[in-house]
């Protein structure tokens, strides 16, 4: 369906922060700025953006250990983000978490999840919260392909269908679940007819099209949002990069990660909306200069920003009140 | 206030607590029972009936029966905690645990800590535990250390029918995740309950006895047992004190020094293998924080180094009895006579 | 197909023996003799039976809390197994284990499962032993209809079937997970498309006939012995009594409950092969009396023997050796 | 015998193990690497590399790439075991028992008594543990206690690339599960190991260093920091034992007795918060069977009742430092001044 042209910048403008952020994570990382794992978005935008654009703050996402990008599209800030991701104490959990489990309940991320198929269930509770409460609102539950083979997912799937619950399980299949390809990892002919099993419908989208997931998105929110239960989406995408920043990815062929990055959903969604006349070139452009300003003075905040002091903070935060 | 069983103590607790708060639900494996049966709808309440009633009072929204899926079971609950509700949800025999683990000790209680204090997980498991059933291996054990240990669960073990009650309230209005276990010997146990709802305070011992030679530490079932050892020490002019510290997590550490301060004598019973138990924590503790009031060994009375056994002849030598428990008692206040 | 006369008296054996013993161990049950809890197997006799009427003491089985029958259609001898529910020092386990722990290894019975979905990864164990040291044998995960949403029985059907292992999955649905209709706790239509969504073949088999779960059984073997990885059953079957000794079962109706005692495979098999004239009364008659009189001395002599003794007992068995 | 790493110490003894006997097999997530994809299979050998090799020698049989489902993992392991199979089953990070912890603790560890001594489980599951990796809450954790409470399991912490060789070849040949817990900030620590294979076995301490004033018990990353807080120590002619009990369970309660009989004074540091930890359970032992014998309280040097914070300020505070263990040396070394 048509988007405004408003809608349309949107869009490009979360996608391109995301492109943005995540390039420059990895960067900083290389550079040593960003202590632990990152697992980073890239070549995964449609799919996190076209999931929720159409979310308020009283929708819940639940996330998964590569949720940089699920942040962004859900309206996370990037200056919390990347103050988190860098172990300040200004960041969206007093660097306490980290890239792992960056959370922003206000915004309703419920957090990256360190745990493969840690999530689904977490987002089935959320949903029944809106259920009771008859809000109308949703949960989503991203889960990768490789954890749609943990237990917990198809527990998940299950509960939800059992319970009528108002969730969207967004499987993202980029293919690999760390180094091992998705075609050897999960039995059956692909994830959807899994997840049909379980009674609930399942759409396959084409996630480097962000048109498609919205489009899919939309038709999965009337479905929860109208009472008819747990809705699905299997977002066919491409892991541009290793599993980690750093993952050398023997594992992969040349020609198959240069075929990836041709599957780019940014540039895609540019040529689609120029050739149709809805944005220019220098609508783009706008966003492009506009975002790279900000993810530069995020990243230079961050990266002058202090760390938590442990005489102060290491202990607290555990409990609202203990005893 | 009328004599109340535990059971009921449970179950009043709960029905109160979601008569005054609509944020309360109920959710487990046949919490109501009978959905999708040919018979009746919530005629069970739990295997053991503890959710009794609840289900007719408030109805399939609030008393939430689940497929058999532990896993899903903790982490709705989890998410329905983050986003506003105070989910009681129940693991029928704490054995279960290790099929949903993860969202205990990894989710639940990490939240806080991990967003950086900016997520609240008001809720309550909810789970039996304890031997003396004959049901063998995977379904009689406490398993209180495996919560204990982990950072951010409040860990609860009534031993009585008036504190199952006031504990069960205070842990479903607490902020924090509070795991309740019910110790399935005790259901049938009866005590003075007042009928309106009131809380017993977390980290509050009760000194269920008095007394100036020893100090006996014990929580939930092994409580009576200790009196009983009690009663039979005290029959040679033996006096112990017997500290039931009610919460593991949080510990009244104070309430346990104070006594041994005055006994200098220390034996803690504990309803789990010996290894890294609740006998070994507050042992250590004391062995520390008590040192210069020692006068000598701390005893630890457990079950032995081994799974729970089916056979009655063998599951009743597994569990601490009072027997034992006066055993340890004897072995150091016979040190009382040794020169020092 | 056609089952020999020592075919057909043996199935017939098996199942009037299983009958017969779980009717001694309602008896006992409720006259105190046997501890802890007890669930029987009355109205499933065609299933356990079918299930392993071709598989040698070299294939394996894991079972459930409701074993016997299925330790007794694998060929365990019901004296060792009377002594072991009665928690008795002879007893198959010792009296360590009890009903809901007995096992037989020897016989190729991985033991009873207090655990529900415990039991499937263990089967699929069992299979890759036979897979790497290629015997041809294969290993059958009985599980019920409750248990087919415990995220582990999800996890075991996709594993084996990313590893070719020879598993059978025998999915007793009986209707009820304890005091739940299947109807209610299982997700989508029924459990065989959950099942085939994992890419294994699955059939549903009425487990009130024995040659209807004998044939589908012998297509499961010859597709898991032939290396083609594993299949799955959906056995649909009736519980006769509670889902324990002692169930008031007030959530069943007294007419679902006479509707489901009419189903009962055991006059039906006699029925069937006398119609067909192959075995007559009088072979069914001296089947019952030896079963009657074999379960009559196997109590006798259990609820004679001694209980393990502590001093001896209660710590043996935990390590092969300790440090 | 050449210097080799932890890393590669416990490659080979995976390796020549593979090699000596069909039975023994290795299962995980990516203990392969790159099935199912246009690349390299086998190049990975598990995140750390511990496997590295081993695919392209024994092949997809017996060097076995899974689904991520630790329990099904764990089952097949168990199932396998029991079959005449000697697997090596991994979990990546052994923060990822939670979603398989049934497998191991009421399976695993129970079969041999469950089943009256019938049944043998020869398995061995290596994790990867502790903090030091800015990895934060999920990724952090030792739970050592966790296992080490559980009867029927057998538990090995490794501190040194010898050890890490003779304890996992031990594993391997033993005939009960074992847990066997790789150290991640050691993998790159180096020691002189044999090539060919070698055992050393289970509940036998390594006493790391003699002393005469303090006994530090620690285990594995735990015991370089206790040599190191042992040196300062020394500085000032105070003397510190080191007992390195290698294995947590069977734990070799002589060897620490024996030395606390000597020093009179003991330090226990372990890698993971304080309650019910192993810390706990060595102080109690020795509250119990060697309290005749202490001069002080029984110190523990843990991480704080916290999960794993990410900022590297914060985990630095977090894990025990060679400061802390040796503060906690000099509190109850001043006592020896004191007047009794
Ligand atoms: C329970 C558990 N098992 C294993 C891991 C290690 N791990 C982290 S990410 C990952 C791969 C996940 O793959 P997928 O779900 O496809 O997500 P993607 O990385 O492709 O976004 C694995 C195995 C983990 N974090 N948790
Ligand atoms: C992990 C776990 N959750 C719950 C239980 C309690 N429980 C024992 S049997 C049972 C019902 C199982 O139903 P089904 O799989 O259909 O087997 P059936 O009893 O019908 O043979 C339940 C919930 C358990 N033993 N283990
Ligand atoms: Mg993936
Ligand atoms: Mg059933």
């Amino acid at each position: 369906m048509q988007l405004s042209r408003e809608d349309l910048k949107r869009a490009y403008e979360r996608m391109f922060l995301i492109r943005t952020f995540e390039e420059r994570v990895v960067k900083e990382f290389s550079a040593g700025a960003i202590p632990g794992f990152a697992h980073v978005y890239l070549g995964q935008e449609a799919s996190g953006v076209g999931v929720c654009f159409d979310l308020t703050d009283e929708d819940y996402i639940g996330s998964t250990h590569r949720g940089h990008g699920h942040c962004i599209a859900k309206g996370v800030e990037v200056e919390g983000m990347m103050l988190e991701i860098m172990a300040k104490a200004g960041g969206l959990c007093g660097g306490k978490g980290g890239s792992m489990h960056i959370a922003d309940l206000k915004k309703g991320m419920l957090g990256a999840n360190a745990i493969v198929g840690g999530a689904p269930p977490i987002a089935v509770g959320a949903a029944l919260t809106q259920k009771l409460n008859k809000t109308g609102k949703v949960a989503v539950a991203f889960t990768g392909d490789g954890a749609s083979n943990q237990g917990t997912v198809f527990e998940a799937l299950n509960m939800a269908m059992v319970l009528q619950a108002p969730v969207i399980f967004a499987f993202e299949n980029n293919g690999y679940g760390e180094f091992t390809a998705q075609s050897y990892a999960c039995g059956g002919a692909n994830i959807s007819d899994r997840v049909k099993g379980f009674g609930l419908p399942c759409e396959v989208v084409d996630g480097t099209d962000f048109f498609a997931v919205h489009d899919a998105m939309r038709r999965a929110l009337e479905h929860a949002r109208g009472g008819q239960g747990p809705y699905a989406l299997e977002i066919r995408c491409k892991r541009f990069q290793g599993h980690f920043v750093g993952d050398p990815q023997g594992y992969r062929s040349p020609e198959e990660l240069a075929e990836a990055r041709t599957a780019d959903p940014i540039p895609r969604f540019r040529h689609a909306v120029t050739e149709a006349g809805l944005l220019a070139d220098a609508d783009f452009d706008a966003i492009e200069t506009a975002v790279e300003a900000r993810v530069e003075a995020a990243a230079q905040a961050a990266l002058a920003a202090p760390m938590p002091d442990p005489a102060r903070d290491l202990t607290t935060d555990v409990y609202v009140r203990y005893g | 206030m009328s004599k109340k069983t535990y059971l009921q103590a449970i179950n009043e607790a709960v029905r109160q607590e979601m008569q005054r708060d609509p944020k309360v639900i109920v959710i487990g494996e046949d919490v109501a029972g009978g959905q999708g049966g040919s018979g009746e709808v919530g005629a069970v309440g739990g295997v053991f009936g503890q959710m009794r009633g609840l289900y007719k009072e408030f109805g399939p929204e609030r008393v939430i029966d689940t497929p058999i899926a532990e896993s899903a079971i903790m982490g709705a609950a989890a998410g329905a905690a983050l986003t506003g509700l105070r989910p009681i949800a129940e693991i029928m025999f704490v054995d279960f645990v290790g099929v949903c683990f993860d969202q205990i000790y990894n989710q639940i209680a990490k939240f806080r800590y991990m967003f950086g204090g900016h997520a609240k997980t008001p809720l309550v498991i909810r789970a039996t535990v304890g031997a003396g059933l004959r049901a063998a291996a995977q379904h009689s054990q406490t398993l209180s250390p495996l919560f204990t240990m982990v950072p951010g669960l409040k860990v609860v073990m009534p031993s009585n029918a008036y504190d199952a009650k006031g504990l069960l309230i205070q842990a479903i209005r607490d902020d924090d995740p509070v795991i309740y276990l019910e110790s399935k010997t005790l259901f049938g146990s009866q005590a003075e309950v007042p009928d309106e709802p009131y809380r017993v305070p977390f980290g509050e011992a009760n000194i269920v006895r008095e007394g100036a030679d020893l100090t006996i530490v014990a929580f939930g079932a092994m409580v009576r047992r200790a009196e009983q050892a009690a009663a039979e020490l005290a029959k040679e002019g033996l006096s112990a004190e017997i500290v039931d510290p009610r919460t593991s997590s949080p510990l009244d550490e104070d309430s346990i020094l104070e006594s041994v301060a005055k006994t200098g004598r220390l034996v803690v019973v504990d309803e789990s293998p010996p290894r890294c138990s609740l006998a070994a924590d507050i042992a250590a503790m004391v062995a520390d924080k008590g040192f210069a009031s020692l006068k000598a060994p701390i005893r630890q009375v457990t079950c032995p180094h081994t799974p729970a056994p089916f056979a009655p002849t063998l599951e009743d030598a597994y569990l601490p009895s009072a027997a034992r428990i006066e055993a340890a008692a004897r072995s150091i206040l016979e040190r009382a006579k040794e020169p020092a």
